[in-house]
């Protein structure tokens, strides 16, 4: 969080630059089934931002010493395309996203049925292309489009969304400018279905009551892209493989 | 087979949870002694040592002059790293930073930065051409558990220990840094079906998910993070936000009265 | 036991190269449908997509300001890179850059780079203080064989639609990338004996050595590559060669209509 | 290739700046055995170029991984020594020297009748000492003598080989200048005996009947130097262990 | 070594800078069972060093291709802690931590009595807390009391001690302004109860006379260390456990 | 298994002790026959091959210009490394720099430096701006025991020979490079019990700790190693330092006659 004070972000009619409402997303579209070399897969964009998950498994755990005796494990990957940025990103892992690739993997541990493979693993690739504030969330969504792809049992899915805090505002979906001059970020992996929550982070300043109405936000629009996901691997299977 | 230890171990959590017992005896939002130590190490311009139970940790503050990013000329810059490293556990193998040590490391960094405690423009010399860049590096020589919360409390009472080695680099005279505030991590692990605060090694061994949050002086949340396999509800988040309170106002008690003597 | 697939599959293709035919109907030397998209990713100065069959792969370029080499100073410089990471297919493993995806970077960046298409003293701002350094960077995101030819396409349309960013740079106003020439790559391999076009996955598992070829707009040689354990007699890289002729100007005119577009 | 105009690189004569004539190669001289601690062994120097081969193996493949069931694979390691250009080089691998012991390696497999080790390895150690244009034909020149210095099977020797294209001339055998301000670079791997080529790259700009003829250079070339390479494994044998 | 001549670092009475003799020892002191979660540790403070070791094992040997059949390996890892010294270290092992490592396990391979637990790995990690000349010394010290507390059978300990070289002057243990502008440095790792010597290392310029003499010192201060590292053995078994 | 065959050879090694013998019929404090040849790498500025028995090795010598440390402006820079490399030996296994040839590359690097040999402040080229940093290069190409003093005799026989590549950096004329000295290590290893002089392959993998011991001209000691598991006595110590005094003698002339060809 870049602090308080440096930009305007909302404008006088009290909506925000790009003209949307302070509970409005960003617009949302996903299409499931996109490549062809995986099990499963996914894209989504998310604003500006794409992400595309694909999905291999569930495949001999290796190496052996990775293996769970009673489950399977995840394997995510998380990672920025060098042009997938501003200034181009040298190829190959960096610290941010071999954290955001462990809390992933937890979070999607938490909903895949894991206990049916046991000693296997499933891997998940989460590749942006293009980022605009808000990668990680959208990495999320297309992973569990893909899982779902693949025909991984889960018990639920995983919803990536976030708020934050702009101009001591709480807002829905932070984008590039929001994020970078912004206060707060609070993104969450919300079950849609349960309501129960997979992946929490957050940094920047909110009081409690402002982290009450972001998490409200959070599960409003888990709603909103949640259907979204559902109508993607609909016609997915209404449209036959590719 | 190693995984048998811990699924006895999960038995015996969830038998404990239902008497609303612990395995060392205290009461589910109680923490363990805390020693604190601070000035520690020569070549450390601030230092602290914690003890938690079976944890220590160590972190250490030093300071390098750089040039600053052209579009912030007179902002100076904070790093904080953590190295989990073998010396810490049987379980810890060398190699490359592990992603615990990764995560462990940018959520104390997270906690500290965001609460805003230093300010990035108290740390210029010339505007443009030299700030001070300050590293907190955490060292955990022995993991008993819970290590993110010492690693938070070493890192900020280092901080606010820190002397700016100004005479070294030859820019003025050392003068002690200046830090508002002190954020404190207060990190819960769900142990028999039910979230418990500051856990001990058995604990994390044979429990769940974990949830890490940072809260400054003022109450305001700086850090969350959620950890492991598992998932919760809002209520139960509701249930430590408010213990987290209470137990980070404690932790900074502790920072205030050892800076006092 | 991974081999036994290969081995049967090495006798199918044997028996379909008996009659002339390939294991997906096409013939010897008829290439798969090509869908070419370009300009498709923010952030990308230039940016293209290539399906071709069950491979899909990306290509981005992006632009930074460098300080020219002392011996030529009013010269850029041009790199291209490949990655071929897990996420293009169940036989690639995370890890450092493998040999593989080392020679396909290399194999594309020759076919660009010796073609001559990008004037290096074109690239200069401020000779012996700026040039621009121009980045390809491709993205394999799935392997359904042939990614040679695909990522070889997705570069050059990339690159040819690139706007450089001056402006960001503070160095002038936003222009069109000027790009002498449309340098296309075709790809051969050995299965069931004789050579055919662009491979699909199953006939790179059960052939043999792969010749890569880029042809520029005059029909001149810019990058030859043998990969692969196998030999050829000149006669054979005779006919592939004229192939190659046909199939690169092919390639080049749906680049050249994309462009029209 | 750094392209055309910048210097010249023919005489008035006709002839190159060191005198050879078009189709000239440098000197080569060739010794196998040379290394007590190996397997088979060999040094070629060709112009001012050192390159040295060591073979080790067969031997059992590790890591199981690369192992082949029906075959030795060949591990092929092309090094430049610190010390072998005119600045000096990192030590550890960069991409041009794993590309170069890839394209190497599956030259030698082609070769060498691996069917008749299976799950087994052979260790190809190729150290350039000094460097003037041309390591990677040298290197496969003494990866050959080396390995039928070990007493590896091989269906025939490879002998490797350039030609390029200076000042729109082809010539045989490109050294450091002619590399450097040259518009071409056709490198390749020939196998004496049956004619069949077993590597080959090119980079430049070359027309169709350029490259016909700059092939011609290169199997002229391959005849020489096959003789030279003969003669080492004679000298070997004659002369005894070292 | 920084060489001769730079600066003084003997005072007019004799002594040196702080006051020490010349065969006088830096202050020293031990605490053996420091680390809980260890099956031995120790902590060594020496002048201003500050060196830490833990030890675990006997164990497993992972990978298998370290286990040995007759006897134990001993996995050593000096590290210095990036707060340690003057200059911030970046974290990692550098080419100096590395040899320290080698030569110190080989050094206490010499006295753990490895054949009998064969197969299996003892980890020793020393972790430098605090640097001002001789933490190598320090380190083989603590490893020593951290074996003897996880109850590692030794033939006997080792004692890491220093003497050098300044003003043409053989002194004991070298401080920090010593070891930058002395003129040699040795040192040693001692047996105390069969007076064998470990480990070995100098570099500087000594004539074997002024060896002798520096030797002479090491001797003396490994008796001295012994009984403090004796008694912190001591202190620990009547302490009870932490 | 690999470990039968050592054992057979320390009981071999112990026998051939007893009778004051050893494996290749030398005396127990001779060495093998030394070539040595200098001036033999293109490229190199300084360069030199040692074969001494099964073992050889090349150095070479490269300068480049840096920037002094500013605490020691006009003070240039040595450096030297070693290279075991899989060429070398059946046992040495690719990646990287391995613990062995660290401590080789740090021990010839110890001894030649703390001789005094190169006068830092003679590698000035203009204080505080340019000074040479000379760069000696050691690559093993068989290892038949005892590369130690191999690679030590070609590293100091390659610098003696340096030219200053002063005309191709533009500083003025090439010169030789000024070295006051001939640093000489000797390594001994224990075989069958007792120390003996330049061990061959065998006597390495039957024997225990080596000593290596570098002297310069006076007969001071610049270096010392201990390697290996194994203890010796100081009066085991002094009498192989003795024979050390006597064989680094002999090598060094045959650096002089070298030299004076």
């Amino acid at each position: 969080m870049g602090g308080y004070g440096d930009v305007q972000l909302l404008r006088d009619d009290g909506l925000r630059l790009d003209g949307r409402k302070l509970d409005e997303s960003r617009p949302v579209s996903i299409q499931a089934g996109i490549l062809p070399a995986a099990d499963g897969s996914a894209i989504v964009t998310h604003g500006l931002n794409v992400a595309v998950a694909a999905v291999y498994g569930p495949m001999e755990a290796h190496p052996r010493k990775i293996q769970r005796q009673d489950r399977a494990v995840i394997d995510v990957r998380y990672n920025m395309a060098p042009f997938s940025t501003s200034d181009r990103i040298r190829p190959g892992f960096n610290r941010r996203s071999r954290e955001i690739s462990k809390v992933t993997a937890e979070a999607l541990e938490s909903v895949v049925l894991v206990e049916r493979f046991p000693r296997s693993k499933i891997r998940v690739e989460i590749e942006i292309l293009a980022a605009e504030a808000g990668t990680r969330c959208a990495g999320i969504t297309a992973a569990s489009v893909a899982l779902a792809d693949a025909g991984i049992p889960m018990r639920d899915m995983i919803v990536g969304v976030a708020s934050g805090k702009i101009e001591d505002t709480v807002v829905l979906d932070l984008d590039k400018a929001e994020d970078n001059y912004g206060q707060a970020d609070l993104p969450a992996g919300i079950l849609p279905n349960t309501g129960e929550i997979a992946f929490l982070q957050m940094d920047g300043d909110l009081s409690p009551e402002e982290f009450d109405l972001a998490m409200e936000y959070n599960f409003k629009a888990a709603k909103e892209i949640h259907e979204i996901m559902v109508d993607a691997l609909k016609a997915r299977y209404d449209g036959g493989d590719n | 087979m190693v995984e048998l230890v811990p699924n006895l171990l999960r038995q015996e959590m969830a038998r404990l949870a239902e008497q609303d017992a612990r395995i060392d005896g205290r009461a589910r939002f109680e923490g363990r002694e805390i020693i604190l130590e601070t000035d520690c190490l020569y070549n450390a311009e601030g230092s602290a040592k914690v003890t938690m139970g079976k944890t220590v940790v160590y972190a250490g503050v030093k300071f390098e002059i750089r040039t600053p990013w052209p579009d912030r000329p007179s902002e100076g810059s904070l790093m904080c790293g953590a190295e989990l490293r073998p010396v810490a556990h049987r379980k810890y193998e060398p190699g490359p930073p592990s992603p615990e040590s990764i995560e462990l490391g940018r959520v104390v960094d997270r906690g500290i930065r965001e609460s805003g405690c230093i300010d990035m423009n108290s740390l210029c010399i010339i505007p443009g051409e030299k700030v001070w860049g300050v590293m907190i590096d955490i060292h955990v020589l022995s993991d008993g558990g819970n290590i993110f919360d010492a690693c938070g409390l070493a890192a900020i009472a280092a901080l606010r220990t820190a002397v700016v080695p100004a005479e070294r680099f030859d820019v003025g005279e050392d003068y002690t840094l200046s830090v508002n505030g002190t954020p404190i991590m207060a990190s819960f692990t769900r142990v028999g079906g039910r979230y418990i605060y500051d856990p001990c090694e058995e604990e994390e061994l044979g429990g769940d998910e974990r949830i890490h949050i940072t809260i400054g002086d003022e109450g305001h949340l700086h850090s969350l993070q959620k950890g492991l396999r598992g998932v919760f509800t809002p209520q139960e988040f509701a249930e430590i936000f408010e213990v987290a309170q209470e137990k980070c106002a404690e932790l900074r008690k502790i920072v205030a009265e050892k800076e006092a003597n």
